[in-house]
């Protein structure tokens, strides 16, 4: 193997290991779930790039057949990372929105902007209108942890 | 094997499973043919399981390598003298169960008892036939599948809630089965029964320890089964709740129970395993004369009909496992004919009760006197001789089971107690089904009213089924010397395992290549 | 009739990629088998595709998928830093509303994972009427300059690919 | 002839029940004419048997238990054949004209046909084996003729009673022939007789001794066992005539006799045998004077007499035995003649209490007369037989010494038949003498021939033993008696006139002082009842009455339907019995070297085990535990991954998330948590078994891998490529060598969906339905049910996967993969569109029966392996070969990637389908319906109008 | 610290933590006290063909150490069966719950409400 | 030098990747809400995807990247049905 391309894939491993860690430090850091979104999402994912790509390289510089399936693993999450945190947002937006477990670091129901043209978010119609409910409201509806 | 005799063999397992395929695939809406189809092969499994027992009676033990791929690495298939009983046992009860289901409409009330039914049987037939340890775990577990799918058949409360019981108790067990098949294969190294029978008879004294604790895990698995106190939990509930014909049907589950231990317990942990040798024996006796005592007691405190058939089954397990667990060769020839007999016995005794229950409407099979019903004085003949049957009365086949076991097991140390367990709760069961038969038949003679229930499907169909099962009893008591030729002649050959070894691994039992 | 055929052929083109990519050896063989598979998969699964999205794969395309990934790549760093210098309280989280254009579902989806694979922001929920994203952003200084950039970065190019 | 004897009454059981059709003669022929053929059939062999040839007749039965088929007639069986056939033809034709037209007779006759038939085959067996058949059957088919008149409460109750008291003596009747057996050597009683000297020196000996007296004395009804024989007067009169007078209760003492030549003569059988007989005679005599019941007066003296003979048996000499075969014949004709003659009394006056009836003489003169002497012959008055064999006995208890006491035996039978004579006299003397009455229940007249022609024949009997006892018993008597003792007993003439002997005195006394107490009878009656003895009945009842409440109560104590206690006892037992066993035998820890663990494998291991731990202590939040269970498969996944097992990972991972879809269908109609509910102790317990458990099989495994193995894998590697054409070994083994299993395998997995199936299909009637349509969800809902974005991706993901899908199967035999997880990947994939788009878009375009892709599945893989047979190879032998052609170059086609097909769409056919039914049983629930569009989502920009999502409602 | 040790307290635990909770009183903490013992029992018959690391069982003619296949199938057809198993039983559990109204499994008559 | 690189990288990697399971799985216990477990879920599957790879790395091996690709799709498919539960309580209607 090449000194170049071992210190190529050296430093992509270096790199996808640190945009892991980072991403799961602002995990575990960040003070509300919607700003903890925002690491695993992203820089968890350009990790696991990281790492996908220096095996790719990594494999042709040792002789080894080259292998393309670590592209795929990149394209599938770039695909579906995006998606998994809409569900992730609109699944505490909803919460959030009926206080069925506030957390008082998203603000969500004093701050949340409403979309022009008077309708609603999807997820969450006019749960900021609404007043808060009692605690003798909540019950029926359910906590899940 | 001669090629005829592998045919049978293979078209005891795969006609059920091809059969049961199909029956998804094309009949599941064609009910008559499919019941067409399913007695039909009721009959032939009947066939082909003779024609197994009659080649197996000369003593040959054939094997039969699945795949092309010899013992031990592959699976094979093993037919003995025991097996071959197993198979006409199962066979014969299916027939009288399938007909039973049919002509009483039983097969109507839920969804998919003819494939279930296939299912089931390709279940036990494989149980009985594999010499595989693990296949028998795949075994037991197509057979518990189907029998959750048949137990829960119809559903209602009562059924649903004893079927959670039934399953998960199950599941557990099948994880402890598990454990044990590892615990060999870790220690071991092999799978196939007559192998594992050459490697423990060989292994270290420094491996014993282990190979003990998965025997007796594995003990536990098939004690469950056999509902062998304290594991009998779940059998008078699930027993009690499913309708008549699957429980009918069940009568053979146990018997896979039994069946297992008994294999194991001579084959594996046989004469040949040191230190091993039946270890089980003397955990399984005072559990299976508890078993009795509790069965018959249940028996007497039961309140309806077929709580009792239910604890009946236990209760014959127990007088069942008492002989085995002895493991003499002159006490497991009577244990196999009374396998053969309170299968029938049990599953005779579920009908009848199914048969009243069915013409008592509301009462049903509750123990308290109602309006007289039709047919009562015909039932209460076949009551009669069905509780003579479990209870081990002569003139029917209980009698000479039970004099058979207690003559084989004289010569063991723990005789007096099995003698006096087998003849004190055989009193027990006197006093239960004669109070219970005076209740249902006699004390209702006594009230007058209308038949509860006049027009009934059914209604000669499901007695002559029943009495064909009783009558099953008879000839198995009238043909008790042939019969008993034969399960002496498997006991014997359960005790003479290197045969079985050299059957299924050659001459030169376990070498490799 | 090649509509019938390939419902999607964008799709098919992707397929044949993924299983050269997947069965990694360039043969013949392999060749057929994406080629049939390419076909064969998007037909059976087309019925679950009812509506197929017009997309102009052209330089305009190319160039979006350029930005986006050096954005990733950009992103990243940002959001890194963020992560492991800013403390809790001086972050500057807020919600952006996004008005867009965009007519179609793919096309704005493809905005919005684009939106969540980029620097600070996080698409969270669309409008009921389906013209706005509700975007949160990690830290902003200015949250009406970043609508403006994120429409004119990415819709305006999504614009040109999905007509 | 042996045989056609022994099985007639059995095999013409049935006669009378079809014969009833043609009228209750014909019945009744029918009975008769079995009878009397079997009669006959006697008669023709007495004269063999009585010039002293012992007729036998064997054919084997169960020769591996030493059961056969074996009869033989000697005198004893002769005399007692005699007695049942000759007496049950009496009862048949008594019986005919006993019975009212109300009372089924066919069935009457049956069971006493049956009875009869049973009590033949005890006299005649030659195998204790047969006769313990027999000797059960008797209690059986007299079960049946106890509770005959089954609306009685009293009958079915005397049937039960008699039943658990005989059955249960014949129980231990088993284990003490079994037991003499087997100190014999053999079953076959001939065998057994001679076997004497070996059997007294036995150590089981005294066992055999009391196991078989439980079963004499329990049938013949000896004290403290005779409790259920009053009860069984319930019976129809003809019913208790038979069996209280010449069979059923005579069984016992023709027990004794039988086995009196291998049993007899030891100091334990004096005592027991001759002690019981006394008490029994003296107690049961004292009892019938104060029995106002016609029948229960006779039946206590049918139990005195019984005391009585087994005294006689029980002293153990030869004399003595041969006045006990005499007594029974004497006691048969003039008990029998006496029920009979009460069940005329019955049927004519319409009562049976002595109290209300007297007088009857001068109305019924033929049955008094008959009652007379029948009656006189019990008392033991001369010249009647019961006279003789009274003398006799009294003479023979004069010469017995009980322990060192010779008076006892004297006084106590003196005292017998004196109360003996009085009771007899007052059965005479209260109902057929006195004033007359005038208000009998019915105008008793003499009933007609049919009825006391039966008696009037015992009778005439009572006298012809009496007046000539040498000519008309003599033979036989003297016959039996040298059965019975092995030929010890010398051959006797038989006279009414002994001489004068301490017996004739004895005898004397006896008869003044009877009169003497009949004629104080009202006052100790009055005394008797008084004196509120213990009733043997009661405390019966009484037992029973317990044994029910505490049986229920034991059984309702351990069954309480608690699943969890099954399972500690499953649990429990295992890890204990486990552990036993390891520690019962030799164990040495194992020295293979371990492989040092990577940091990220400790890591791993903290996440799982954080995991693990967050389950448990969380368990009750129910959707927290499911998310904390992910970790836990997807650690144990990793861990394949690390230890060189791909397919395992793989597997893990696909199932894993099919599970927790299928938990979190189910978990949206289930509670949403679990309230504590155990108490801290039991809390405790718990962990206690848990840990144990892990303890147990975590050790296991421990020990396991700290030891080399040697193991049948090597042949796996060496035949993998060669012999099943495939590189991945975990492949070749699941679809070639162990093809089986795989078989069975997805049997299980399609049967669980069929299973599934039918447990959903249902659900939306009954109770369930009800429930379902009341549900309203207990969670607050967001309103959009589609999320555009979600629908987007997951379009785009379902070919993609697909494909992945393709490319696992197509390498799964020479590399990680296979059908089963190409299966789970498409379902998982189709699943995915399923939530995305909702179930009616995505079933509407699924198009799949899944129960057919099921039923393929199964059948492709069966018919894979079939397809071998037709090669003439064993069944699932596989097929390999590599083929070659233009552009696409070489490849390989084998028969088990068919049989993987059948794997993988019986997988996706058993996912789609419970999830299906799943799905479908919360659309049940659901009471809005989701938008239906074309595209699925709930938002769809591309639509001209701006959507409207839907409210709702639950906010 | 080695691979075998790690693997054996995991299976440990697995176990202790599945019987806890098939030991509850409800179908579901039950139900997921099977996947508990599903997941230790995989892991057991995992175990006993021994632990090897980076000896992935394809065939391979310059190898010289293989890692053992029979557990691995084993494990694989355990895996299948433990799947349909538990799909069963959470179907069952449902079914039950809505046809009694309870989830309770402990033998108690309370808690069952009317339809 | 050629050599003593890479293994230190890949030791590197592994640590940071540990070190992130470790993180996730703190987030994973702390909650506080189910949307939190649900992204320390998912982080923690892509963190185990990286893990895979640079293991695929470090024993030269390919086979395991299926059993990555196969997490990345499972991963996806868990979070979506986790939210969906959260959201309307019944995953699939
Ligand atoms: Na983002
Ligand atoms: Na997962």
């Amino acid at each position: 193997m090449s000194l170049f391309a071992e210190i190529l894939i050296a430093g992509l491993l270096v790199m996808g290991g640190l945009f892991i860690l980072v991403g799961s430090w602002g995990l575990a850091r960040l003070p509300s779930l919607m700003t903890r979104l925002h690491g695993p999402t992203k820089a968890t994912t350009l990790g696991v790039g990281g790492c996908l790509i220096a095996s790719m390289i990594y494999f042709p510089a040792s002789g080894q057949p080259w292998s393309a399936h670590e592209l795929l693993i990149t394209i599938f999450l770039l695909l579906t990372a995006p998606i998994s945190a809409n569900m992730i947002a609109k699944a505490h937006l909803h919460r959030q929105g009926h206080r069925i477990d506030p957390n008082p670091a998203d603000d969500i129901v004093g701050g949340l902007p409403h979309p022009p043209g008077g309708g609603d978010w999807a997820t969450y119609q006019g749960a900021a209108k609404d007043p808060a409910p009692t605690p003798e409201q909540v019950p029926p509806l359910r906590r899940l942890d | 094997m001669n090629p005829a005799i592998s045919f049978l063999v293979v078209a005891a397992l795969i006609m059920p499973a091809v059969l049961g395929a199909l029956g998804l695939l094309a009949l599941r809406h064609r009910l008559a043919v499919s019941r067409m189809v399913s007695i039909a092969a009721c009959a032939a499994l009947v066939a082909i399981a003779a024609a197994l027992t009659l080649h197996a009676s000369g003593g040959t033990t054939e094997s039969y390598a699945l795949g092309n791929w010899r013992a031990p690495f592959g699976i094979v298939l093993v037919l003995d003298r025991l097996s071959a009983m197993m198979l006409l046992l199962t066979a014969v009860l299916a027939l009288a169960v399938m007909i039973y289901a049919v002509v009483t409409g039983i097969d109507r009330k839920g969804w998919h008892f003819h494939p279930l039914f296939q299912f089931q049987l390709l279940g036990l037939n494989g149980a009985f036939l594999t010499g595989d340890l693990f296949n028998l775990f795949v075994f037991f577990e197509v057979l518990l599948i189907a029998s959750y799918g048949l137990l829960l058949h119809g559903q209602g409360p009562a059924r649903l809630k004893a079927g959670v019981q039934y399953v998960v108790i199950n599941l557990v067990g099948s994880t402890l089965f598990l454990v044990g098949v590892g615990l060999l294969y870790g220690v071991t190294g092999t799978l196939n029964m007559a192998d594992l029978a050459v490697k423990v008879a060989a292994a270290p004294p420094g491996d014993q320890g282990l190979i003990a604790a998965a025997a007796l895990v594995l003990t536990v698995v098939f004690a469950l089964k056999a509902a062998l106190v304290p594991l009998h939990f779940w059998l008078p509930g699930a027993y009690a709740a499913t309708t008549a014909a699957v429980a009918a049907l069940f009568a053979i589950m146990t018997k896979v129970g039994a069946y297992s231990l008994i294999r194991t317990g001579t084959l594996i942990f046989g004469e040949d395993a040191g230190p091993l040798a039946f270890l089980t024996g003397p955990w399984m006796l005072p559990a299976a004369l508890i078993t009795t005592v509790i069965g018959f007691v249940g028996l007497f405190a039961a309140r309806r009909l077929r709580e009792m058939a239910a604890w009946s089954v236990v209760g014959s397990m127990g007088v069942l496992l008492s002989a085995v667990s002895v493991f003499r060769v002159e006490a497991m020839g009577p244990a196999l004919y009374y396998v053969l007999h309170s299968t029938l016995a049990g599953a005779a005794l579920f009908l009848v009760v199914d048969l009243i229950a069915k013409r008592r409407g509301e009462q049903g099979d509750a123990l308290e006197a109602g309006p007289r019903f039709c047919q009562s004085e015909l039932l209460s003949g076949l009551f009669f001789l069905a509780a003579i049957g479990i209870v081990g009365l002569p003139p029917l086949s209980g009698f000479i089971g039970k004099l058979l076991i207690l003559d084989g097991v004289r010569a063991a140390p723990e005789a007096g107690w099995i003698w006096g367990t087998i003849l004190i709760t055989t009193l027990i069961g006197v006093l239960a089904f004669a109070r219970a038969g005076s209740r249902i038949f006699w004390k209702s003679a006594a009230i007058e009213g209308e038949a509860p229930v006049r027009a009934l499907r059914g209604r000669t169909g499901g007695v002559v089924v029943a009495g064909g099962l009783l009558a099953a009893l008879a000839a198995l008591a009238a043909l008790g010397g042939p019969v008993t030729a034969y399960t002496d002649a498997a006991a014997a050959q359960l005790f003479d395992p290197q045969q079985y070894v050299d059957a299924v691994l050659g001459e030169n039992g376990g070498g490799r290549r | 009739m090649t509509r019938r055929l390939l419902p999607h052929p964008a799709l098919s083109v992707l397929l044949v990629a993924v299983w050269m990519l997947l069965v990694n050896e360039l043969t013949f063989g392999a060749l057929f088998l994406a080629l049939a598979f390419g076909v064969l998969v998007p037909l059976v699964t087309s019925r679950f595709w009812p509506d197929r999205p017009r997309i102009r794969f052209g330089p305009d395309a190319a160039a979006y998928v350029a930005i986006v990934l050096f954005d990733i790549i950009v992103a990243n760093f940002q959001i890194a830093w963020i992560i492991l210098t800013r403390r809790n309280r001086d972050l500057r989280s807020h919600w952006l509303v996004i008005p867009t254009e965009l007519r179609s579902a793919e096309a704005i989806t493809v905005l919005a994972g684009t939106i969540s694979l980029t620097p600070g922001t996080v698409s969270s929920d669309i409008s009921s009427d389906g013209r706005a994203l509700l975007v949160h952003a990690l830290d902003v200084a200015d949250p009406v300059a970043e609508v403006a950039r994120i429409k004119q970065r990415y819709e305006t190019r999504l614009l040109k690919v999905f007509r | 002839m042996l045989f056609l004897l022994a099985l007639l009454p059995l095999l013409g059981a049935l006669a009378p029940a079809l014969a009833i059709r043609f009228g209750r003669d014909a019945c009744a022929l029918a009975a008769g004419a079995v009878t009397l053929t079997a009669l006959g059939a006697l008669a023709t062999l007495a004269p063999e048997v009585m010039a002293g040839r012992t007729v036998t007749a064997s054919v084997p039965w169960i020769p591996a238990l030493g059961l056969n088929a074996s009869l033989f007639l000697d005198p004893l069986g002769l005399m007692f054949a005699g007695m049942i056939l000759g007496i049950g033809l009496l009862i048949i034709v008594y019986a005919r004209f006993y019975l009212s037209a109300a009372d089924p007779m066919g069935r009457f006759f049956t069971y006493l046909l049956l009875f009869q038939g049973a009590m033949l085959g005890i006299v005649l067996s030659d195998n204790v084996l047969l006769l313990l058949i027999f000797w059960e059957l008797t209690s059986l088919s007299s079960f049946l003729l106890i509770g005959f008149w089954r609306h009685s409460p009293e009958a079915r109750q005397g049937a039960r009673m008699a039943l658990a008291v005989t059955g249960g003596g014949g129980l231990a009747l088993i284990g003490g022939l079994l037991i003499l057996g087997n100190i014999a050597g053999s079953y076959d009683l001939t065998v057994i007789l001679q076997q004497r000297e070996a059997i007294q020196a036995s150590p089981l000996y005294l066992p055999a001794l009391l196991l078989i007296l439980l079963g004499c004395f329990t049938k013949s009804a000896q004290f403290p066992f005779h409790f259920w024989l009053p009860h069984a007067m319930a019976a129809p009169t003809p019913v208790s005539a038979y069996l209280h007078s010449a069979t059923m209760v005579k069984a016992g003492v023709f027990m004794l006799a039988r086995l009196w030549p291998v049993l007899a003569g030891t100091e334990a059988w004096f005592l027991i045998v001759a002690t019981t007989g006394l008490v029994t005679m003296v107690f049961a005599a004292c009892v019938a004077l104060f029995k106002d019941d016609l029948k229960g007066l006779l039946a206590y003296s049918t139990i005195s007499h019984l005391g009585f003979l087994t005294m006689l048996f029980g002293i153990g000499t030869p004399m003595a035995a041969l006045v006990g075969v005499f007594h029974i014949l004497n006691h048969a004709t003039f008990k029998a003649a006496l029920f009979l003659n009460a069940g005329i009394v019955d049927h004519e006056a319409g009562t049976r209490d002595l109290k209300r009836l007297g007088g009857l003489f001068g109305l019924m003169p033929i049955a008094g007369t008959l009652a007379l002497i029948a009656g006189l012959s019990m008392a033991g008055i001369p010249p009647l037989n019961g006279f003789i064999s009274k003398e006799m006995m009294l003479y023979e208890a004069a010469d017995t010494v009980w322990l060192n006491q010779p008076w006892v035996f004297p006084v106590l039978a003196t005292l017998g038949a004196t109360l003996s004579v009085a009771y007899s006299l007052r059965y005479i003397l209260h109902v057929y003498f006195g004033p007359r009455r005038d208000d009998y229940p019915k105008p008793p007249h003499d009933p007609g021939v049919g009825l006391w022609g039966p008696p009037a024949v015992l009778v005439a009997l009572v006298v012809a033993i009496g007046l000539a006892p040498a000519l008309v018993a003599g033979p036989l008597v003297n016959a039996v008696a040298g059965a019975v003792t092995n030929g010890a007993a010398e051959p006797v003439h038989l006279a009414l006139w002994h001489g004068v002997t301490p017996a004739l005195f004895m005898s004397l006394t006896a008869i003044g002082l009877g009169v003497a107490l009949l004629m104080n009878h009202r006052r100790l009656d009055r005394l008797w009842h008084g004196a509120g003895l213990p009733d043997a009945k009661r405390l019966f009842d009484r037992a029973v009455a317990t044994a029910e409440p505490a049986s229920r109560r034991l059984i309702d104590g351990i069954q309480n339907g608690s699943l969890q206690r099954a399972m500690v006892a499953l649990i429990g037992t295992a890890v204990a019995v486990g552990f036993a066993g390891f520690l019962s035998v030799a164990h040495t820890p194992g020295d293979r070297a371990g492989i040092p663990a990577s940091p990220a494998a400790v890591v791993a291991w903290i996440a799982l085990v954080t995991a693990t731990a967050m389950v448990v202590l969380t368990h009750r939040a129910r959707y927290l535990s499911l998310i904390y269970i992910g970790i836990v498969g997807l650690i144990i996944s990793m861990a394949f991954v690390h230890l060189s097992a791909p397919d395992l990972a793989l597997t893990q991972i696909s199932v894993e998330v099919v599970t927790i879809l299928l938990m979190l269908l189910a978990l949206n109609l289930l509670p949403k948590d679990t309230p504590r509910e155990s108490r801290p102790w039991r809390r405790f317990r718990d962990g206690a078994v848990a840990v144990a458990a892990g303890v147990g099989v975590g050790g296991a495994a421990w020990a396991v891998m700290t030891r080399p193995l040697d193991s049948i894998s090597d042949y796996f590697w060496e035949n993998a490529y060669s012999g099943g054409g495939g590189t991945n070994v975990v492949n070749v083994i699941l679809v070639d060598f162990r093809g089986f299993d795989t078989f069975g395998e997805i049997i299980v997995l399609g049967v669980a969906a069929l299973g599934i199936f039918a447990l959903l299909e249902t659900v939306g009637t009954g109770a369930s339905g009800r429930r379902l349509a009341a549900w309203t969800p207990d969670t607050v809902r967001s309103p959009e049910h589609h999320p555009m974005m979600l629908v987007v991706a997951t379009r785009l993901v379902l070919p993609l996967a697909v494909m992945v899908a393709l490319y696992i199967f197509l390498r799964g035999h020479n590399q990680p993969g296979g059908g089963f997880i190409a299966g789970l990947v498409v379902a998982v994939a189709i699943l995915m569109q399923f939530m995305a788009s909702g179930f009616t878009f995505a079933d509407q375009r699924l198009r799949a029966d899944h129960h057919s892709l099921i039923g393929s599945g199964v059948l492709i893989a069966a018919l894979t392996g079939l397809g071998a047979l037709v090669f003439g190879a064993p069944f699932l032998t596989s097929a390999f070969d590599y083929f070659s052609l233009p552009l696409i170059g070489e490849f390989e086609l084998a028969t088990a990637m068919l049989f993987d097909i059948g794997v993988a769409l019986t997988v996706i056919g058993a996912v789609m389908l419970a999830l299906a039914q799943l799905s479908q049983v919360a659309e049940r629930a659901e009471k809005e319906t989701p938008p239906e569009t074309e595209t699925a989502m709930d938002i769809d920009p591309g639509r001209p109008e701006p959507a409207t999502a839907p409210t709702e409602a639950g906010r | 610290m080695t691979m075998e040790l790690l693997v054996a307290s995991a299976i440990a635990v697995l176990t202790a933590a599945g019987v806890y909770l098939v030991l509850r009183g409800r179908t579901f903490p039950v139900v997921l006290g099977l996947a508990f013992l599903s997941y230790a029992i995989n892991l057991f018959l995992f175990a006993m063909g021994r632990l090897v690391i980076d000896r992935p069982p394809i065939y391979d003619k310059a190898a010289e150490a293989y890692t053992d296949p029979l557990p691995q199938a084993l494990v694989l057809t355990a895996i299948v069966i433990a799947f349909g198993m538990t799909a069963f039983v959470v179907v069952l559990a449902l079914r039950t719950f809505l046809e009694t109204g309870t989830d309770q499994v402990d033998g108690r008559e309370d808690g069952e409400t009317q339809p | 030098m050629s050599g003593s690189i890479l293994p230190w990288a890949l030791g590197f990697a592994l640590a940071c990747v540990s070190l992130a399971i470790l993180l996730s799985l703190f987030r994973l216990v702390r909650g506080p809400t189910s949307g939190d477990r649900i992204l320390a879920v998912d982080t923690l599957t892509i963190n185990v995807i990286a893990l895979i790879v640079v293991f695929g790395v470090a024993e030269a091996t390919a086979t395991y990247f299926e059993a990555a690709l196969l997490l990345a799709m499972v991963a996806f498919v868990a979070t979506v049905a986790y939210c969906k539960f959260l959201l309307r309580g019944d995953i699939v209607e």
